[in-house]
């Protein structure tokens, strides 16, 4: 993108007094927002604040019902997406946009593939990909289909499509959720030069401490109404959370836990998957062995692709392993199906909410118990609807899941209620292993820090808490000890009191194993 | 050289009754005289049924004997099958504008309304208010039996008055169905259902049983199924429409093989049966009335 | 299922009109036809007439039962026609005592045969079986239902046509066509009360308590909506995809036993075109394609519409290939209707 | 395709035999057919006869070229059987110059009628005319694509009767049936190369370029696999979405005008159950019916399979009753063993 040294100080983009209503819910109302070249401007809020919905009204992908949007000093109508687009407004969103079955160097450049003549121009277009994600630091064969990328990776190709776009305004809505901190570093960096070109970027993330790394202004939204706009340099973390949440929040304590391991539970002993047969690039988990104990909070830490959530998948029977041994309180058991896995008391809160753990098209009630029906079943296979609603009682209150009613669609949950409707369905099981992959992934400090809270409570309770987390504040917060992973290989193991952010980043990118 | 003369016997679709009697008749005949057959099913499709033409003159077949799907969609497999040297006799439908078809064999379909309309005038001399329960819409017997029908009705409107026209697609239960429907909406029942097939009438039937109504309203089917000469026989049906499928196969297969051994050209062509309609009384002329117990 | 998304009521407890139109959207539709038919020809709504349409409807009524379970987990059913036909023509062989006497006349018929009750048993047997068999290829061989029930339409209406020779077997005993021509009590106004139609009623009430009220019926909801996670909720996704396809079988045969016993014949040819019926009849009762979204009172009453539909014509004596034009029309619209209420309806 | 796992390349750039296996899963299945029937009928491999099969393939695969691209928006279209018959109609009225001389033979045909070239106009533009309509209703009334084309298929049906009043129109001039009967030239060993085959080849090798080579072939793989987050990438969804069934239309009625050459007549009835054959045809050359993924290249495979799979057994006499059996089987199977061939590559 070409630079363009433009005056700091007139605003970019002017947003003024947006409304958008959903049937059913008012998400915005009046909401004004102020944005200046090459500044980078955080927008913040809890769950369903309405984030998403503003920035999604400045792309085109939804239109306001009462508002006025300026951009560089005139007044625009952003109908559609391509609309934004010629703005230079580029977004890249919560949810990912990208086309599965086409490849890296195709999504980079949709919509504005090279031509030669009527026909796309293969060698340029792989090229010119190959040069974008190089400089953002993922080294791939740009005719990779993007389908067959994890979820950072596909994080990594979104970033890469927005930067090859003549920007003027880049929106970033919580692009690190998916991403661990060698990604962050690297992001963050690129937002730097951004900056320095005078191109201005609306951030949007829920760990406040990237606000302070990298942003100049915040903006704060509650419940769709604009609580206000500050300078970073004069406020703290503190002030914004009382901004958003409308209270405080005790954010760092282990809420007085002292870690007393109790006895082993599981055991994984030289467990291996291949991911393909026929390519030794693609082992997805090698020879990891490690033990987990009752009363006890372990965590997996490791960059992109370790192999983490390979290995939860593979230890609860949901991929196929090739070799090695899981033991439940020390006898051997055979783990073919995630059925196995809940006969045997483990239990799993996948990384992809959306697609691996909501069943969207029903309502909370159904989504809590669907895995614990056969509890609640009584003669004749019908389920008691009383316990059930019990049931589902009991976990709102216990986890103080905001809903309105049990009916209600799962879907127009916050992200945060609906992680707690996910962790509750496994909780319900009783388990004696509980694994949960990237747990606050996309969620608020508030419920973030409800949910720690409630891992501490299953921990006290007596169940193993296996964590995985590309987040190494929150690895560090929950986990009593710290296991490490590279390219599918256990590097490490730390007590709590041992791991810093430096050691584990040590070890997250070395293969010496550390006692 | 009799056994290893092989000749096509096609009909234009093995899911209706009457052609499945036909092909077996064909098979019959073939085998009485020595000769063997490749079978094929049109399944109502031209092109499947000039696949199979084609596949046969590749296999290399001596003669066919077959039973257009369609009057004029068939034409181009048949003339090639013709330019290849191959003698063809067609049997109950002609084929249109292929020169030097070896003959045809056949009582065709307008005839056969036609007969279902003289039947009319001769039971119901002064009038009758009739149901007609048309076939599949556009299958070429459905309009040539509609037609034959309306040939003779056309000239009586003032007596004879059609008051309802529905298509029941050949099909039992839609016979069924639609006339319990026709029924339901009428003041008064009417005295006659003609269908443009078997199928149709029994289903027909069936809905008059259902409203006892059966001594009211006569019912006349077509193809002469033996499940339709038995309801005749039990006083069902008032009569169905013969056209003696089975006699037009032998004969057909009887012209064409004599043609492949000895050269020999029919004297008489074309070779037409006309169609006519059995009653109780005449049952006994039912080409089919042996498989009936 | 009961959730906020069928039952129309808010969050906040109180009536969501939206809500209201979106589950009733079917409903609706079918009283304004059933207006204009009756406005058209007020002979439309005489009781024996609306017993017809009732009668009519029963069979495909049965086969979009079991077609509910299959497209709510996303799947699809293109052979139960053949299925009928099939199941029609073994539960006829065993009565008639085998394929010889094909015509023998009621009476003496009962003789020979093995009766009703072996006949049902058996027509049941074959379509749970051809049923299993598809299921089998589905969730096994791993071929998408489209296909495997494109196969299985071809199949087995070649099975049903190799088993009749063609010909159909007809002339059973009272004993058998009671159950598709005989009546089983008498409301006042009405009239006689069909045996099909009850069967139908019955088995309606039947399937709608397995879907909202048992274990099984939340599987098949939940296999429908999201079926990855299914699985790692530790649900039999393959056994619960199996069962909807043995389902949809058990209700082919049994449906074939009746259209035989309703004709009084059996035939290979039963059936045609009656596997695309039924799911026009499912789909406009507001089941979703894409599995997880459907519910049986829908579907009940998309199979009535349907009825109402060919009725209503014919008994204005509409020519049949307006007929067409007009059925495949309606069938859109009813769609488009019940598509838009709900997504006037707070978004799931 | 320039994408890795198409081209069976591994990521490091080697070979990767289940990469190759799976791209020609469908190619591998046909030649062992062809392979059988050969050894059961020597005369199977006559040039005349596997001239004779493309022929009778050429219609149903000009059918399924539309298709693919319908498809890989994991859309469907049920309809084309429809407007086939609706097509050639109107092809066969202008060519005759009006219903009312529909039997005049060839000679004075010519003399009253249009011509040839507008007849095959007039076709294509009623096939791309339906198509549109019906493209409208799937991407403005948000009807699923199967409803859509289940309603078109019965309401251009009706169409095409009312149409022709149930009556077939035949005898064209030589220019008409040429594109239909004629041959175009003649090759060493194989000889006359029909019309028909021409164009089908020619529009297969068109459709791959623009599939593989061209931004909107690029961007109807993209529709296929995420609708949503292709309209977030600026792509024009439901302009894509539109083209496609217009595109489906135009070759609709281009088959339609040509089929009515190759039998030198036009009827209503025609191409009746086409779309379920050319459904299956493009599956079995790998196309999924979820959407982005699929080959031109798979589906002229698939295409020939279906039409060597009919032409073989009735060369090898097998019993029309069996036929349907096993054409079931072999689709189930040619699928079962893509699907198997796929699953073995990389995971994705
Ligand atoms: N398409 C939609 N239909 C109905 N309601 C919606 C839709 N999109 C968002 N909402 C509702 O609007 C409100 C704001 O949602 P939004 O996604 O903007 O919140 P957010 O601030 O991005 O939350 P998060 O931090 O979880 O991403 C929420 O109540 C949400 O349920
Ligand atoms: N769906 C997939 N298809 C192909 N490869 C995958 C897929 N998911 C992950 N991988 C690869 O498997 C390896 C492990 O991925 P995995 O997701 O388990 O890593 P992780 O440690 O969980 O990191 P994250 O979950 O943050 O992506 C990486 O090389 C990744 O590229
Ligand atoms: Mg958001
Ligand atoms: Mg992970």
């Amino acid at each position: 993108m070409q630079a363009r040294k433009a005056d700091r100080l007139t605003p970019l983009l002017q947003v003024q007094d947006i409304s958008k209503g959903f049937p059913g819910v008012q998400a915005l109302t009046g909401v004004a927002l102020e944005v200046r070249a090459g500044e980078c401007h955080a927008l913040l809020g809890e769950n369903g604040a309405g984030k998403s919905t503003l920035l999604k009204i400045l792309a085109g992908a939804h239109r306001p019902d009462t508002g006025t949007i300026t951009f560089d000093g005139r007044p625009v109508e952003i109908a559609r997406p391509a609309d934004a687009q010629a703005l230079g407004i580029v977004t890249i969103y919560q949810e990912f946009n990208l086309l599965p079955n086409l490849t890296i160097a195709e999504n980079v450049f949709v919509g504005r593939e090279p031509t030669r003549g009527p026909f796309v121009d293969w060698k340029k277009l792989n090229q010119q990909a190959r040069e974008v994600t190089r400089r953002i630091g993922l080294d791939m064969d740009p005719r990779r289909l993007v389908k067959d990328l994890s979820v950072a990776e596909q994080q990594m190709v979104e970033i890469a499509k927005a930067l090859s776009m003549e920007a003027r305004l880049v929106i970033m809505d919580e692009p690190t959720a998916a991403l661990s901190e060698t990604e962050v570093e690297r992001l963050f960096r690129i937002i730097a030069d951004l900056k320095a070109h005078g191109i201005a970027v609306v951030f949007v993330t829920h760990r406040l401490d990237e606000v302070m790394r990298a942003c100049d202004r915040v903006t704060v939204l509650r419940d769709g109404k604009l609580v206000g706009s500050a300078e970073v340099k004069d406020i703290r973390v503190d002030d914004i959370i009382r901004m958003m949440v409308g209270r405080e929040v005790e954010l760092h304590g282990r809420g007085g836990r002292v870690a007393h391991r109790g006895a082993t539970v599981l055991e994984v002993q030289n467990l291996t998957r291949m991911g393909d047969a026929n390519d030794p690039h693609a082992v997805r988990v090698r020879d990891v062995s490690l033990t987990a104990h009752a009363g006890e909070i372990l965590g997996i830490g490791g960059l992109i692709g370790a192999g983490r959530t390979e290995l939860a998948r593979a230890i609860f029977g949901a991929d196929p392993i090739d070799s090695g041994k899981v033991l439940i309180e020390g006898r051997e058991v055979a783990i073919t199906t995630p059925q196995d896995a809940i006969r045997h008391g483990i239990g799993l809160v996948p990384e992809d909410r959306k697609q691996q753990a909501l069943f969207l098209s029903l309502a909370i009630r159904p989504n809590l118990s669907m895995a614990a029906l056969d509890g609640l079943t009584e003669r004749l296979g019908f389920v008691s609807g009383s316990k059930e609603r019990a049931l589902v009682e009991r976990y709102r209150q216990k986890l103080s899941i905001r809903m309105a009613s049990q009916e209600q669609p799962v879907g127009n949950l916050s992200g945060g209620n609906q992680q707690k409707v996910v962790l509750a369905r496994w909780l319900a099981l009783n388990p004696k292993v509980l694994i949960v992959d990237e747990p606050t992934r996309g969620i608020d400090i508030a419920a973030k820090n409800e949910v720690h809270h409630l891992l501490f409570e299953l921990a006290e309770a007596g169940i193993a808490v296996i964590v995985i987390s590309s987040e190494m504040p929150e690895l560090l917060r929950l986990a009593d000890r710290i296991v490490t992973m590279r390219e599918g290989r256990v590097t490490g193991e730390l007590m709590r009191d041992r791991a810093t952010e430096e050691s584990l980043m040590h070890l997250f990118t070395h293969n010496q194993t550390a006692a | 050289r009799a056994q290893d003369t092989t000749i096509l016997a096609s009909v234009p679709s093995l899911t209706f009754p009457f052609f499945v009697h036909m092909l077996k008749e064909i098979k019959d005949e073939a085998t009485k005289l020595g000769v063997a057959t490749i079978d094929s099913d049109g399944q109502n499709s031209a092109p499947k049924q000039t696949a199979d033409v084609e596949a046969a003159i590749v296999q290399g077949v001596q003669g066919i004997v077959i039973s257009p799907s369609d009057v004029n969609a068939m034409a181009p497999a048949l003339a090639t099958a013709v330019e290849n040297n191959v003698p063809v006799v067609t049997v109950d439908r002609r084929v249109d504008g292929v020169e030097g078809i070896l003959a045809h064999v056949g009582a065709d379909n307008v005839k056969g309304g036609e007969a279902q309309g003289e039947w009319l005038l001769a039971n119901y001399p002064d009038g009758a208010k009739i149901i007609n329960l048309q076939g599949q819409p556009g299958a070429s017997p459905a309009i040539d039996r509609n037609k034959g029908l309306h040939n003779v009705l056309d000239q009586h409107t003032d007596k004879y008055q059609i008051v309802a026209e529905q298509t029941a697609n050949f099909a039992r239960d839609q016979g069924l169905s639609v006339t319990e429907s026709l029924l339901a909406g009428m003041s008064d029942p009417p005295d006659v259902i003609i269908a443009a097939n078997d199928d149709m009438a029994l289903g027909a039937l069936e809905a008059v049983r259902a409203r006892n109504l059966d001594d009211q309203i006569k019912i006349v089917g077509f193809d002469a199924l033996p499940e339709a000469l038995a309801s005749i026989r039990d006083g069902g049906l008032a009569g169905t429409v013969e056209q003696f499928p089975g006699g037009q196969s032998r004969r057909a297969v009887q012209i064409l093989v004599d043609y492949i051994q000895n050269g020999k050209a029919p004297e008489e062509n074309p070779v037409l049966l006309t169609p006519i309609v059995l009653t109780k009384d005449n049952l006994d002329k039912a080409e089919r009335l042996g498989e009936v117990q | 299922m009961a959730s906020a998304t069928q039952t129309g009521e808010t969050r906040n407890g109180g009536i969501d009109l939206f809500g209201l139109l979106a589950t009733y959207a079917p409903l609706i539709f079918l009283l304004v036809l059933m207006g204009i038919f009756a406005w058209l020809e007020p002979r439309f709504l005489l009781p024996l007439n609306l017993v017809n349409v009732m009668r009519q409807v029963s069979i495909y009524g049965l086969l979009a039962l079991g077609m509910t379970f299959v497209i709510l987990t996303a799947g699809i059913d293109l052979s139960i026609g053949a299925i009928v036909a099939f199941a029609g023509l073994a539960a006829a062989a065993v009565a008639k005592g085998g394929l010889e006497n094909r015509f023998a006349a009621g009476a003496d018929a009962s003789a020979l045969g093995y009766g009703w009750p072996l006949a049902m048993l058996v027509a049941i047997l074959f379509g749970t079986f051809a049923g299993a068999l598809q299921g089998f290829a589905i969730t096994r061989l791993k071929v998408p239902p489209f296909v495997v029930t494109l196969g299985g339409m071809s199949a087995f209406r070649g099975a049903a046509l190799l088993m009749a020779g063609g010909g159909p077997i007809s002339g059973f005993d009272p004993g058998y066509t009671w159950w598709g021509q005989g009546y089983l009590f008498t409301l006042p106004l009405i009239g006689r009360i069909p045996v099909p139609v009850v069967v139908f009623l019955l088995f309606a009430v039947l399937a709608h308590i397995v879907l909202s009220y048992t274990r099984y019926g939340r599987h098949v909801y939940g296999v429908g909506g999201n079926p990855e996670a299914a699985r790692l909720s530790g649900l039999n996704v393959r056994g619960i995809t199996m069962s909807v396809y043995v389902l949809m079988g058990f209700m082919a045969g049994l449906s074939g036993f009746i259209l035989s016993a309703r004709l009084n014949s059996a035939e290979a040819v039963a059936g045609m075109g009656y596997e695309l019926i039924v799911i026009a009849s499912v789909v406009i009762g507001g089941t979703s394609l894409f599995g997880g979204i459907g519910t049986i009172f829908g579907t009940v009453i998309g199979t009535i519409l349907i009825g109402v539909l060919q009725n209503g014509l014919v008994l204005n004596n509409v020519s049949p290939y307006v007929q067409q034009i007009i059925i495949g029309l309606i069938i859109v619209l009813a769609v488009a209707f019940d598509t838009f209420a709900k997504s006037r309806r707070r978004r799931a």
